[in-house]
């Protein structure tokens, strides 16, 4: 009743009070604006189904509840109603589920992927209590399963170049944790004992949030990192600067985090 | 459901209860072979697969024995099959369902099991596992 | 019971429950109100559980909204109390554990039990027309193990570490491994041990009323002539009785995972928390799928039952059959039968395989279609009625419009690639208060409300039900509604600190405005608690049916006595017809035998 | 089953207007009942199953899992035998004939001993060879360490060790003379103790010392597992309090196995217990000559939960003695 135009109020005044995507509001991956637009043709559905059924409610209660006392008709249903409002949905809900299929795919089914980036890795991101661990391989060289010598370690703070797809792998080392990018619409669980490759593309240059999504303990919450989005060529020179201090007196730290 | 016919005039007892006369004793004996049946296809040298296959049906006939002979669903109402075909599918849908995500690996599995195989696994065979002794006690 | 026994009739009182009658011997109180096997008593003993149960979980759940709101500031009242090293502030390891234990008090203790276990006991042998359940033994156990779970739920609160602290999912491997968590040690073993204990619990109970549901109908009560709550009570039994087996199992091996040494869940050579590394050969999904093939059927053991009195509150109080009775049979059980394939669509970010995300995909979607016809049902129904506004209908009003709410944004995270975004995001949070609280809670007020003069033979206040309710239903659009945008922001829940993330800082005074309408559905519900209380000793006597209702548990007295009905009845019709031509006032009993009906009915009973 | 309002006829008593199905409650919430055990064993199967399928090398060589399908046959033959004479003991009760399903009885109870005895007999074999579920080391490195902590713990040496770490400590710690005589009687007692073992302690640390550093690599210590047999049997030879060191066994997934292995056998077992107090119940009655036709339900029920824990068996037994 009063509760359903407050409902539909708020989603319209939302957007502009900042309680909408996440900064800058639209999505900075293809693939997410493609998760938006399919969040918006849904709401579009269900927001007609909700105005609908919540009008034709009120309606009724207006116009039934009157208190004029008459008596209810008798009727025990209609099998032309069941059979109408059985197959408009099906057909509905059908769409909705095929339509969306593709995006799915194309985020998740490996085959999918863009073969340049599945096979060269920027980095292997490794969860634990609570931080990202992040090993880079050497600037010029692919990332191995098993960690090289001449890796690159920082912590909480993924730099990926931006304009085209690039492939982390995802691990975790001690409990379920979550690689959420939210301004790019990306979240993947990160699983003890399951190597995940997770792709995405971020077009704008900047510093953007990595989240952990997934409980991991009483420190979830602080669990915080940060993806610095950056030119082919700027991140390229981040790599440099990265071997240059970790391994400047020439002896290479085999092991250190930063 | 013949056999169903085959009892109805029993139904006017008062105590009628499906009281059907089996031989157990030769379903006991049916029960025994097949028993040693899967025992043999081990015997034999069967391995994987093929043993696999044989020994859980001749598991599934000896239950189907079981269940239709000493449980008496043989000479049940209809109501066995709405019992237990739900119970059945689902049976047979939990492992079904798993399969590709805990019998097989989508995403590459590591567990040290594995890694640690690739590692050590030069020239080392199975066999030598015992050169000093032959298992005794198993 | 299933034969018309004339000495029935000797049991007849109108207030008969503490008389003895034919051979009885007057039974003691502890019999009788403590360790009775009387279907009614252990409802209503269900019934008070919960409604506690109701209050630790919602101050467990205000405690979740005063960090959310004022994070890190003294909590008010016990804040110096419980907390007196944190300077009476919620320290983040005992958040994950209110947010835990709300979610399984709520869960465990309060819907499941108050749906199943007070109105299932109450009302199955009532509108079935039996003298009690099929096993009253068991059913008097299956209300005695709720109790080891409530002391192993509380209780783990004061052991060392903490109660449990992995979410009410308990996804391993932080579940697994005692040293994963500052809480993951004795309290999470006791979670365990608990939740096996709900479960006999409610696995005694399901096999219970499914046989009294096929076995004990009175005469002439055929499936189609059964009131919709028996069939959501029938359905739910079903859903419990093949789908917990499967949770109690995980929670076993869980639970030896922990304690022997097992390992099914955890992979080998993990370090946790900087110890060892781990061994064994688990897989972490498997948990995840064999909780959520219980937890997900689960949830529409949380709601069907809630349709059931939905749907025989909203005919009653319109006056009129209910709108396709059979249609709304085959709802329930293809709402039932698509929810053990749906499971997955909890798992869509978890690492699980593609297709499955795919196949899981188009069956939860598809689960909206039983749905739907439910919903227009109940609109149907409501058409073309004589619309009554009492509490209970008021209630039930609520339950379609936050169903329809909480069912639509299930649609959205059942796109696999919108939940990408909000899986894990208060959009989640918001989906499921509304139809936990939203849909079945109010589902539930609004029996509590019709069913009350059965119970005592009484009747709760209208006036303050319907403030009740109003109140209520305000402060919970206020509270939740707020929730989707949260998720749509990309808000994480179970965070105890979401500030941290200067993305999210913005949103701290839209979260202190849900506080504090929480706070405002908090104390609603001492409405609720006082009219119940108050009404028990001084509500309006009634008789045995005040809402003129048609099923058969308004043919005994109110309350009913031992055996409840004074004869076996004996059924005629379906539970709905109201404003029917053949009579002349608007309804017309199970029982009322009409020798000029045209149907197959059995001749009443000789005698 | 909604035919069921048809007028009875004929009676002179009340017409019976039995509605469901056929059989009496207690039968049909035994068969509820069991429509859920089968979801519960369903669970731990299917664990079973695809934990196995997924785990690329599960253990089937009975030298590394000590388990005989000669056990396995028997006591499927055990419990068959055994859902004969239940059977059997319902016919006797409906038949009228008490005593006789009394013993009837008494001889499946007696199979369930059996059958839990070569059960007992297969854990005493897992257990002595420390196949148990966590227990068990899944690579050589692994079996290495294991024997190398296992040496420590037979030797007797480091508890004595820290205690007497721990009286130095008091020592120094004490001032009292009292006191300081008496912890220095122990001190003394102590040093004693670790003299008497001198003479292993050399063995034993030489053996300790190859197993913990003995290999560099995977593959060396793939070989010392081996290697070291030898010298683990003459030390044992030597020094009996050695006896209960385990001869290194590494195998792969060992401890999942072992974890599934007690996980299954034991609630099948924990049904059997069961099944034996259910029995119990029936001899107690019949003993007593209590037993009448108006158990005959209960007996039926008893009988239909036995054969199920028959069926679970004839599925684990495949399952896990065969495959
Ligand atoms: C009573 C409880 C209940 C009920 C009934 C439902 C009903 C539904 N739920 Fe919900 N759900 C929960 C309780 C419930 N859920 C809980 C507790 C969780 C979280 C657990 C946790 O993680 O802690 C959860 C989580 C959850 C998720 C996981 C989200 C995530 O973690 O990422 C998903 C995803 O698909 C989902 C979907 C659905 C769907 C599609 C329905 C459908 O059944 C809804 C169908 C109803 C309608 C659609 C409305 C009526 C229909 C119409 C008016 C017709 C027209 C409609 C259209 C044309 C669209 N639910
Ligand atoms: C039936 C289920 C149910 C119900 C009724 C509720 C009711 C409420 N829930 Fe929740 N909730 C869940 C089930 C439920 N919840 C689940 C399953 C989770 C997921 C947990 C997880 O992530 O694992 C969850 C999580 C959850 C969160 C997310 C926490 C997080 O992720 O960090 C929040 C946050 O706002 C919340 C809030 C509330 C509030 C404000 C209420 C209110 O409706 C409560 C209103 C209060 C009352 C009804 C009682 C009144 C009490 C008083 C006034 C205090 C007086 C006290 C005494 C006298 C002792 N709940
Ligand atoms: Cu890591 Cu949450
Ligand atoms: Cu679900």
């Amino acid at each position: 009743m009063v509760a359903s135009i407050a409902a539909v109020a708020a989603f319209v005044v939302a957007p502009s009070m900042g309680w909408w995507f996440p900064t800058p509001g639209y999505s900075l991956s293809p693939l997410g604006a493609q998760i938006d637009d399919l969040f918006y043709l849904i709401l579009a559905i269900t927001g007609v189904t909700f105005i609908g059924v919540h009008v034709a409610l009120v309606y009724i209660l207006w116009k039934f509840g009157s208190g004029k006392g008459e008596r209810g008709v008798f009727t025990h249903g209609s099998h032309t109603l069941e059979v109408v409002w059985s197959i408009v949905p099906a057909g509905i809900l059908l769409f909705i589920a095929l339509y969306q299929m593709d995006v799915w795919a194309r985020y998740r089914v490996k085959s999918n992927f863009d073969a340049e980036a599945l096979a060269h890795p920027i980095a292997e991101v490794t969860a634990r209590q609570f931080e990202w661990r992040i090993r880079y391989p050497a600037p010029g060289k692919t990332l191995q399963d098993t960690p090289q010598f001449d890796d690159l370690y920082t912590v909480n703070d993924l730099h990926a170049p931006t304009g085209r797809p690039v492939v982390i792998r995802l691990k975790s080392e001690d409990v379920l944790h979550s690689f959420y990018l939210p301004q790019l619409r990306v979240k993947q669980d990160a699983v003890p004992g399951l190597a995940i490759p997770v792709w995405f593309q971020c077009d704008k240059v900047g510093e953007w949030d990595l989240v952990c999504a997934e409980l991991c303990g009483w420190g979830h919450y602080k669990m915080r990192g940060q993806l610095t989005a950056q030119r082919d060529a700027e991140f390229q020179k981040y790599l440099q600067d990265l071997q240059k201090s970790q391994f400047d007196d020439g002896v290479p730290l085999a092991k250190a985090a930063e | 459901m013949s056999e169903h016919n085959a009892h109805a005039p029993a139904a006017d007892h008062a105590h009628e209860q499906n009281h059907p006369h089996v031989n157990y004793w030769m379903i006991f004996g049916i029960l025994c072979v097949l028993t040693v049946i899967s025992w043999l296809a081990d015997e034999i040298g069967n391995k994987g697969l093929v043993l696999a296959i044989v020994v859980l049906a001749v598991a599934t006939a000896k239950a189907l024995f079981v269940m239709m002979y000493f449980m008496h669903l043989k000479f049940e109402g209809p109501w066995k099959y709405v019992l237990l075909a739900p119970t059945m599918v689902l049976a047979l849908a939990i492992p079904a369902a798993l399969m590709p995500d805990i019998g097989s690996h989508y995403y590459d599995f590591e567990a040290p099991q594995i890694t640690e195989d690739v590692a050590s696994h030069d020239g080392d065979t199975h066999d030598g596992k015992h050169p000093a002794e032959p298992a005794v006690k198993h | 019971m299933s034969t018309i026994n004339p000495a029935q009739h000797l049991g007849a009182h109108e207030h008969g429950d503490a008389h003895a009658h034919g051979g009885h011997h007057e039974i003691g109180f502890v019999k009788k109100y403590i360790f009775s096997t009387d279907h009614k008593i252990i409802g209503i003993q269900f019934l008070f559980t919960t409604l506690l149960m109701l209050f630790l979980g919602g101050a467990l759940a205000l405690g979740v909204r005063w960090q959310l709101a004022f994070p890190w500031r003294e909590m008010p009242i016990v804040g110096k109390l419980i907390f007196a090293d944190q300077g009476g502030a919620i320290p983040p390891e005992f958040y994950t554990m209110l947010f835990t234990m709300h979610a399984t008090v709520m869960i465990f203790l309060v819907i499941i039990p108050v749906l199943a276990g007070a109105f299932g006991n109450f009302l199955i042998p009532l509108q079935i027309g039996a003298d009690d359940m099929a096993f009253p033994v068991l059913n008097m156990l299956s209300y005695w193990f709720m109790w080891p779970a409530v002391f192993f739920f509380v209780g783990s609160f004061f052991v060392e570490g903490g109660a449990a602290a992995a979410g009410w999912t308990s996804y391993p491997t932080l579940s697994a491994n005692m040293s994963a968590a500052p809480a993951s040690g004795l309290g999470q073993t006791m979670w365990l041990m608990g939740v096996t204990f709900v479960g006999f619990s409610s696995m005694l109970g399901s096999v219970n009323y499914m046989t009294t549901i096929i076995n004990m109908r009175a005469p002439g009560m055929t499936l189609f002539r059964m009131p919709m709550t028996i069939w959501g009570m029938f359905i739910t039994a079903i859903l419990q009785a093949f789908a917990l087996p499967v949770l109690t199992a995980a929670g076993f091996m869980l639970l030896f995972e922990r304690t022997l040494g097992m390992s099914f869940f955890t992979p080998g050579g993990l370090v946790i928390n900087n110890a060892p590394a781990t061994t064994g050969g688990g897989q972490v999904l498997l948990w995840q799928h064999l909780f959520w093939f219980y937890s997900h059927p689960a949830v529409y053991i949380m709601i069907l039952p809630a349709m059931g009195m939905v749907s025989d509150m909203i005919s009653c109080f319109s006056r009129k059959p209910l709108f396709g009775y059979r249609p709304m049979v085959y709802s329930i059980s293809a709402i039932a039968g698509l929810g053990f394939i749906v499971w997955g669509h909890h798992m869509f970010t978890s690492g699980m395989n593609p297709a499955l995300g795919m196949t899981f995909m188009v069956s939860t979607i598809m689960i909206a279609l039983p749905s739907a016809v439910k919903t227009f049902n109940w609109l149907g129904t409501l058409w073309g009625g004589n619309i009554q506004f009492t509490v209970p209908m008021l209630n039930s009003i609520g339950f379609v419009s936050m169903f329809v709410v909480g069912g639509l944004s299930g649609i959205f995270m059942a796109a696999v690639p919108v939940d990408i975004h909000i899986h894990d995001t208060y959009y989640i949070v918001a989906h499921f208060h509304y139809v936990l609280f939203g849909a079945t809670l109010f589902g539930v007020f609004g029996a509590i409300h019709f069913w009350f003069p059965k119970m005592f033979g009484r009747m709760m206040s209208e006036k303050v039900g319907k403030v009740h309710f109003f109140l209520s239903f305000i402060a919970f659009n206020c509270t939740f509604f707020p929730m989707h945008m949260l998720g749509v922001a990309g808000f994480p829940r179970r965070l105890a600190d979401p500030y941290h993330y200067p993305y999210l800082s913005h949103l701290m005074p839209l979260n202190q405005f849900i506080t504090y309408s929480a706070i405002l559905m908090g104390f609603a519900q001492f409405l609720l608690v006082g009219n119940f209380i108050y009404s028990i000793f001084k509500g309006k006597k009634v008789g045995r049916n005040p809402w003129n209702a048609n099923s058969l548990e308004w043919t005994a007295p109110s309350p009913p006595g031992h055996g409840n009905f004074e004869s076996v009845p004996v059924v005629y019709r379906g539970p709905y017809e109201f404003a029917s031509p053949l009579v002349s006032e608007d309804f017309l009993l199970q029982t009322t035998y009409l020798p000029h009906e045209d149907r197959r009915a059995p001749q009443p009973a000789a005698h | 089953m909604s035919h069921a309002a048809a007028p009875a006829h004929g009676h002179a008593h009340a017409p019976v207007l039995k509605m469901g199905v056929p059989i009496p409650n207690g039968k049909l919430g035994m068969w509820l009942f069991l429509g859920t055990e089968i979801m519960f064993f369903t669970a731990f199967i299917g664990t079973y199953i695809v934990l196995r399928l997924g785990s690329k090398g599960w253990p089937t060589d009975p030298a590394d899992t000590h388990i005989s399908i000669y056990a396995g046959a028997i006591n499927t033959f055990v419990l068959i035998t055994s859902s004969v004479f239940v059977v059997l003991a319902h016919e006797a009760v409906h038949n009228g004939k008490f005593k006789l399903a009394t013993n009837w009885m008494i001889a499946t109870t007696a199979l369930a001993f059996v059958f839990l005895g070569i059960k007992s007999y297969e854990y005493y074999g897992k257990i002595s060879h420390d196949i148990l579920p966590g227990h068990v080391a899944e690579s050589p490195r692994q079996a290495l360490d294991k024997l190398a902590r296992e040496l420590d713990d037979a030797s007797g040496v480091l508890p004595l060790q820290s205690e007497l770490n721990r009286l130095e400590n008091e020592i120094a710690a004490t001032q009292a003379e009292k006191a300081l005589e008496s912890l220095k009687k122990d001190r003394e007692a102590i040093q004693g103790k670790l003299k008497e073992l001198d003479p292993i302690l050399a063995d034993y640390r030489k053996l300790k010392e190859k197993a913990k550093y003995g290999a560099a690599t995977n593959v060396e210590a793939a070989k010392l597992v081996h290697d070291i047999a030898p010298d683990l049997k003459a030390l044992q030879e030597k020094y009996p309090q050695f006896n209960a060191v385990h001869e290194p066994h590494p195998i792969k997934w060992g401890n999942t196995f072992a974890s599934i292995y007690f996980l299954m056998t034991g609630f099948h077992a924990a049904h059997v217990i069961i099944g034996m107090i259910m029995f119990a119940i029936v001899i107690v009655l019949g003993t007593a000559n209590k037993l009448g036709a108006q158990h005959a339900v209960m007996v039926e029920n008893f009988g239909l939960y036995w054969h199920f824990v028959d069926l679970v068996w004839i599925f684990l037994f495949p399952l896990i003695y065969i495959v």
